[in-house]
């Protein structure tokens, strides 16, 4: 973990409430896809957690979506600001488990940490499958960029306005064989991914925190191999400890 | 210059280098902190509560954001008090090497009893903080802390089975603090620390429900400064026995304004959580401010605002 | 779309167009405001705390600055019972035609007495809002609000000598506020207001003296919210009566928060202070925040949070 | 009394903790010198009061000293800056009984009012003489600009190290002749000249304020007329009513 200041470049609209934000900055204590970063915004005394989407030596990128006080904030911060940021938080992904072709699943705003892991994925040489979901066509956001990386990519969108009507488990169910599964996305959709998979996997968890690094308890949960703190343990959790 | 200054105080006999304690709950045993800064810069700092049993805590979310604070409801969590002295202490050792602050739970005053007389064999144990803000749940679940009687139970039978200073850490949601640090004083305390947090509550307007799922929770951070800083205050002036003092401190100047109204040794509580590095900070700005107001020797200043 | 919102709110048969309320002591008599904007847009206002005898109040410096919130102790400086009649509702009947909540404060119960039998016989007051925070000075100074005998002993004699709602104002300083709305309740009281503000300290570093000639005051403003919220909501459990929330309110979201929490109406004190248009703007942005949570009719949700 | 929003136009030291901040805005509500203004700050509950040292249809000039966190972070702003203020606060001098020649008197951040008011009293066609009073050489700050107005312009320092050795009052002593006076500093030195003088005068003072526009009773001060609130029915008051 690290505290430092990031200097944003770019603060856009991907749609109509995801930004993507790209800060410079040092990202030295980011180790794994999966991680999370703990950002200080003025006039909100608890710092806002956000997925690490991708990075390199000297910039990150986070996608957010304004669902409140503070990411309105967010979405009002220009180039050039700067931001106190804690980098380096949560266990991240585990890539060693992966088998050859895994399933990456990523809902709404679970979509961004499945970016820099397929990345990851793809960088050790393996053949990942990305299945993104979202409500509606004019929420998609990232398509293009995960297809940059040449992966498969299915969408599902509750209304069929793009790819696949349904959810992203009837994307899942569909697919003939992969080798393990990794998710980010609201708690009912990781439940269901759970029940439906024919894998092991691992899933990423979101929790109000305190502090996002291990230290106040705020966060914790209770599981098969015992008691963890979301930020510090997780948040990914593997398939076979969590009790739902 | 910033030679000549002295930050040193003393707490029943332990000398500590600053005044500076990072709060319980907020520090964990230490070493997520040792991670990243050399934590033996501190004054002392006041383990993760610990009662008899493990406790898992109370249900998510147990945390809830407010205007300069927040609402914890984590609910003492923590590994019993023989895991923490077989596993936590050990662990701690490997990273702090001066005499800590054992904070103590319990739900009866056995417990509290029970728990006390095992830490207190501890040798790293500089003083023992028994915090009072616990429902007692043979009288109504009221917390000990609200009534000078129960408050006073409780310290005597912790000092009747302990030999370290023994600090009563009292609860803010009372009508008169200071009757109830005094019943302590007069029960043996060897100290008061406080405060603890203040009950709050927030709703979420899109569920219409509680934000924390135990629906009320302790409230902290720089909005309780001013509460904190006048309970100190009368506490000051109605006990003889050293003050902890805390609520809101975030700066060197809230640690000056703290022993200002009372306090020998101020603790840091939310400010951690948000900055891990606060406590630290606080600790190298102490001089700068010291002789921005003429402080030379800092335990010189405990109480000056009762002149 | 707008249209079909209803912000009304019902106090004791009293009906206000919203529940927007300015908080005695920060609105004065309303005309300050009255220059500002058409003050009759409020849902009523409740004007400075008023006393039998003139009082000047405290010396200065009567403010001290917190984060989020502000300590005063102005000591209720007003002109007394009689000329408030004879001076001040003349004047405020210029500019606000609707009912007005008369806040009377004293320091024993004959005093409350008295002010309140008078001030029932004026046709704009609507609602009397006891303040029992003030000290009781035949009984060694502690609050009326403190202890629910003497609280509901103030209810009782006010109950006596009026016709019109009474409604208790409580201090939250105080363990089980509660225990203490149920007493005012059994008293009678027609609704209860809570809370009063926190009592506080500021210290000047610079002078190492309180901030506040009176040494302590009353904390207030956006940083008091998560008690007041707290303690709304454990008053709505406690009475059958209304109960009007404030402490801290500074938004049309903070109106709503108080309301789950059990407010019929909310007032809006410190944010007053640094906001002329604060009550404005919030009753202003009532129907958009509405919408954005779904609400057609506010007085739907009064204690909505409890479900 | 008017809430609006400035925009910050300079910004800038006169010494090495006075600073001149010029804006521009609605000034409608200012309608005499002495009054002044009350601004919010980011970060700080209570508004900060300053008095008007000079304005026209559309611009503000405000002189400010570095004394807490309040006005630190006033000096860190920037033009093109927004700052939300209240103008047209308190009552201000009264020109009409200053006769033909009076003596206008400031003392460190209380000369700031003393511009706009020998600028007026210029206007009307009278001859103030302005008295200045600060510790050092180096605090000195507005001399030229009321030199400009053609006044006659009397320094007191108290280490002599420009103008006068000593205080205001022994500038005011001094004097041969004058026909009223005006006054804004600390208070010990109104006190001192409210003794000293010959004539009858008004005297600003400054108190800590929770509104600043007469709502909270957080200023009031007792007078031979009865209670006044320092930010309605002052800051200015007539030497006669005031109790020391
Ligand atoms: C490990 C982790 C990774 C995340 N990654 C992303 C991401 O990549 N992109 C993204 O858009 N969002 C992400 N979130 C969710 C994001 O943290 C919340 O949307 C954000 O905190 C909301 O802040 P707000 O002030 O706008 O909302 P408000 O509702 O006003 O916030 C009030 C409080 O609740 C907390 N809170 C609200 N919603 C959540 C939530 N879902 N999870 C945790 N705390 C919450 C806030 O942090 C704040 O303390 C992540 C959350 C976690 C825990
Ligand atoms: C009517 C009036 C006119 C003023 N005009 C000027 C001016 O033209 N130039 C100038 O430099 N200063 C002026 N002052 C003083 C100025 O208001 C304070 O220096 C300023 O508020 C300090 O803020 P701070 O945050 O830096 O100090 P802090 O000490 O951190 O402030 C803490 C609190 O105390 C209040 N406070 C501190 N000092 C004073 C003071 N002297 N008077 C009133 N409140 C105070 C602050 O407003 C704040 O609420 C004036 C004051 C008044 C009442
Ligand atoms: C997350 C959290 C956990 C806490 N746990 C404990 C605890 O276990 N024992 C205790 O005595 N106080 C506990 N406290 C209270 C703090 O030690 C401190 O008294 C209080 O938070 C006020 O200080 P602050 O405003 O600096 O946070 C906890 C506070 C927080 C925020
Ligand atoms: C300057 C000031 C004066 C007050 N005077 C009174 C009063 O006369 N009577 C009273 O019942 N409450 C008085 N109060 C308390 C408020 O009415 C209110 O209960 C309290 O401030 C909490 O609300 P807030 O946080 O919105 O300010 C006063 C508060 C302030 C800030
Ligand atoms: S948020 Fe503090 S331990 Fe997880
Ligand atoms: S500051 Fe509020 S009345 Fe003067």
């Amino acid at each position: 973990m690290k505290q430092s200041w990031f200097t944003i470049e770019e603060n856009k609209p991907l749609t109509s409430s995801v930004y993507r934000m790209v800060l410079s900055g040092d990202t030295s204590a980011i180790t794994a896809s999966g991680q999370f970063v703990n950002i200080k915004l003025d006039g909100f005394f608890l710092r806002r957690p956000i997925s690490v989407c991708d990075y390199n030596d000297s910039t990150l990128t986070i996608l957010y979506k304004v669902v409140g006080k503070g990411t309105e904030k967010m979405a009002t911060l220009l180039p050039a600001d700067k931001l106190d940021i804690l980098t380096g938080l949560g266990n991240g992904y585990d890539t060693a488990k992966s088998g050859n072709t895994p399933v990456l699943i990523g809902g709404g705003v679970g979509v961004p940490p499945m970016f820099r892991l397929a990345k990851n994925l793809v960088a050790e040489g393996k053949s990942p499958i990305v299945v993104l979901g979202f409500q509606t066509a004019a929420e998609v956001f990232y398509k293009e960029e995960f297809e940059a990386l040449g992966v498969d990519v299915h969408i599902a969108t509750a209304d069929g306005s793009v790819g696949v009507k349904g959810f992203v488990t009837d994307v899942v169910k569909s697919l003939s064989a992969y080798t393990y599964f990794y998710t980010c996305g609201p708690e009912p959709m990781l439940r269901a991914l759970s029940d439906c998979t024919t894998t092991s996997g691992q899933l990423s968890f979101e929790e109000r925190m305190g502090c996002g690094f291990g230290a106040c308890m705020g966060c914790s949960c209770k599981t098969k191999y015992g008691n963890k703190r979301i930020c510090k343990d997780g948040p990914v959790l593997e398939k076979e400890e969590i009790i739902w | 210059m910033v030679n000549n200054l002295n930050t040193k105080v003393t707490l029943s006999g332990l000398t500590l280098d600053n005044p500076v304690i990072p709060a319980s709950g907020t520090f964990g045993f230490g070493y997520e902190f040792a991670e990243l800064y050399d934590i033996n810069i501190l004054g002392s700092f006041s383990f993760k509560g610990t009662t008899r049993e493990p406790r898992f805590g109370n249900d998510l979310p147990r945390i809830a954001e407010c205007t300069s604070g927040l609402i914890n409801s984590v609910g003492l969590q923590n590994p019993g008090i023989d895991k923490v002295i077989s596993e936590e202490l050990p662990k701690m050792r490997q990273v702090f090497h001066k005499p800590v602050i054992a904070n103590i739970s319990g739900f009866s005053v056995d417990e509290y009893a029970y728990s006390c007389e095992k830490i207190d064999k501890e040798d790293q144990v500089g003083i023992i903080e028994v915090n009072v803000s616990c429902p007692n749940v043979h009288h109504g679940g009221m917390s000990f802390g609200t009534s000078p009687e129960a408050a006073a139970e409780v310290t005597r039978a912790v000092k009747a089975v302990t030999t370290k200073p023994v600090y009563i850490k009292l609860s803010p949601n009372v009508a008169d603090i200071a009757s109830i640090a005094k019943a302590c004083e007069d029960a043996g305390a060897d100290g008061i620390s406080l405060i603890n947090t203040l009950m709050g509550m927030r709703i979420n307007l899109k569920t219409q429900k509680p934000v924390i799922a135990n629906k009320m929770g302790g409230f902290s951070g720089s909005a309780i400064f001013p509460v904190a800083v006048r309970m100190v205050y009368q506490v000051y002036e109605a006990v003889n026995i050293p003050v902890i003092g805390m609520g809101g401190v975030s700066s060197a100047e809230d640690v000056i304004e703290m022993m200002l109204a009372g306090a020998t040794a101020v603790q840091v509580g939310a400010a951690n959580l948000i900055d891990p590095f606060a406590c630290k900070n606080i600790i190298e700005d102490l001089p700068t401010v010291m002789q921005k107001y003429g402080i030379t020797d800092l335990k010189e200043i405990i109480g000056g605002a009762h002149k």
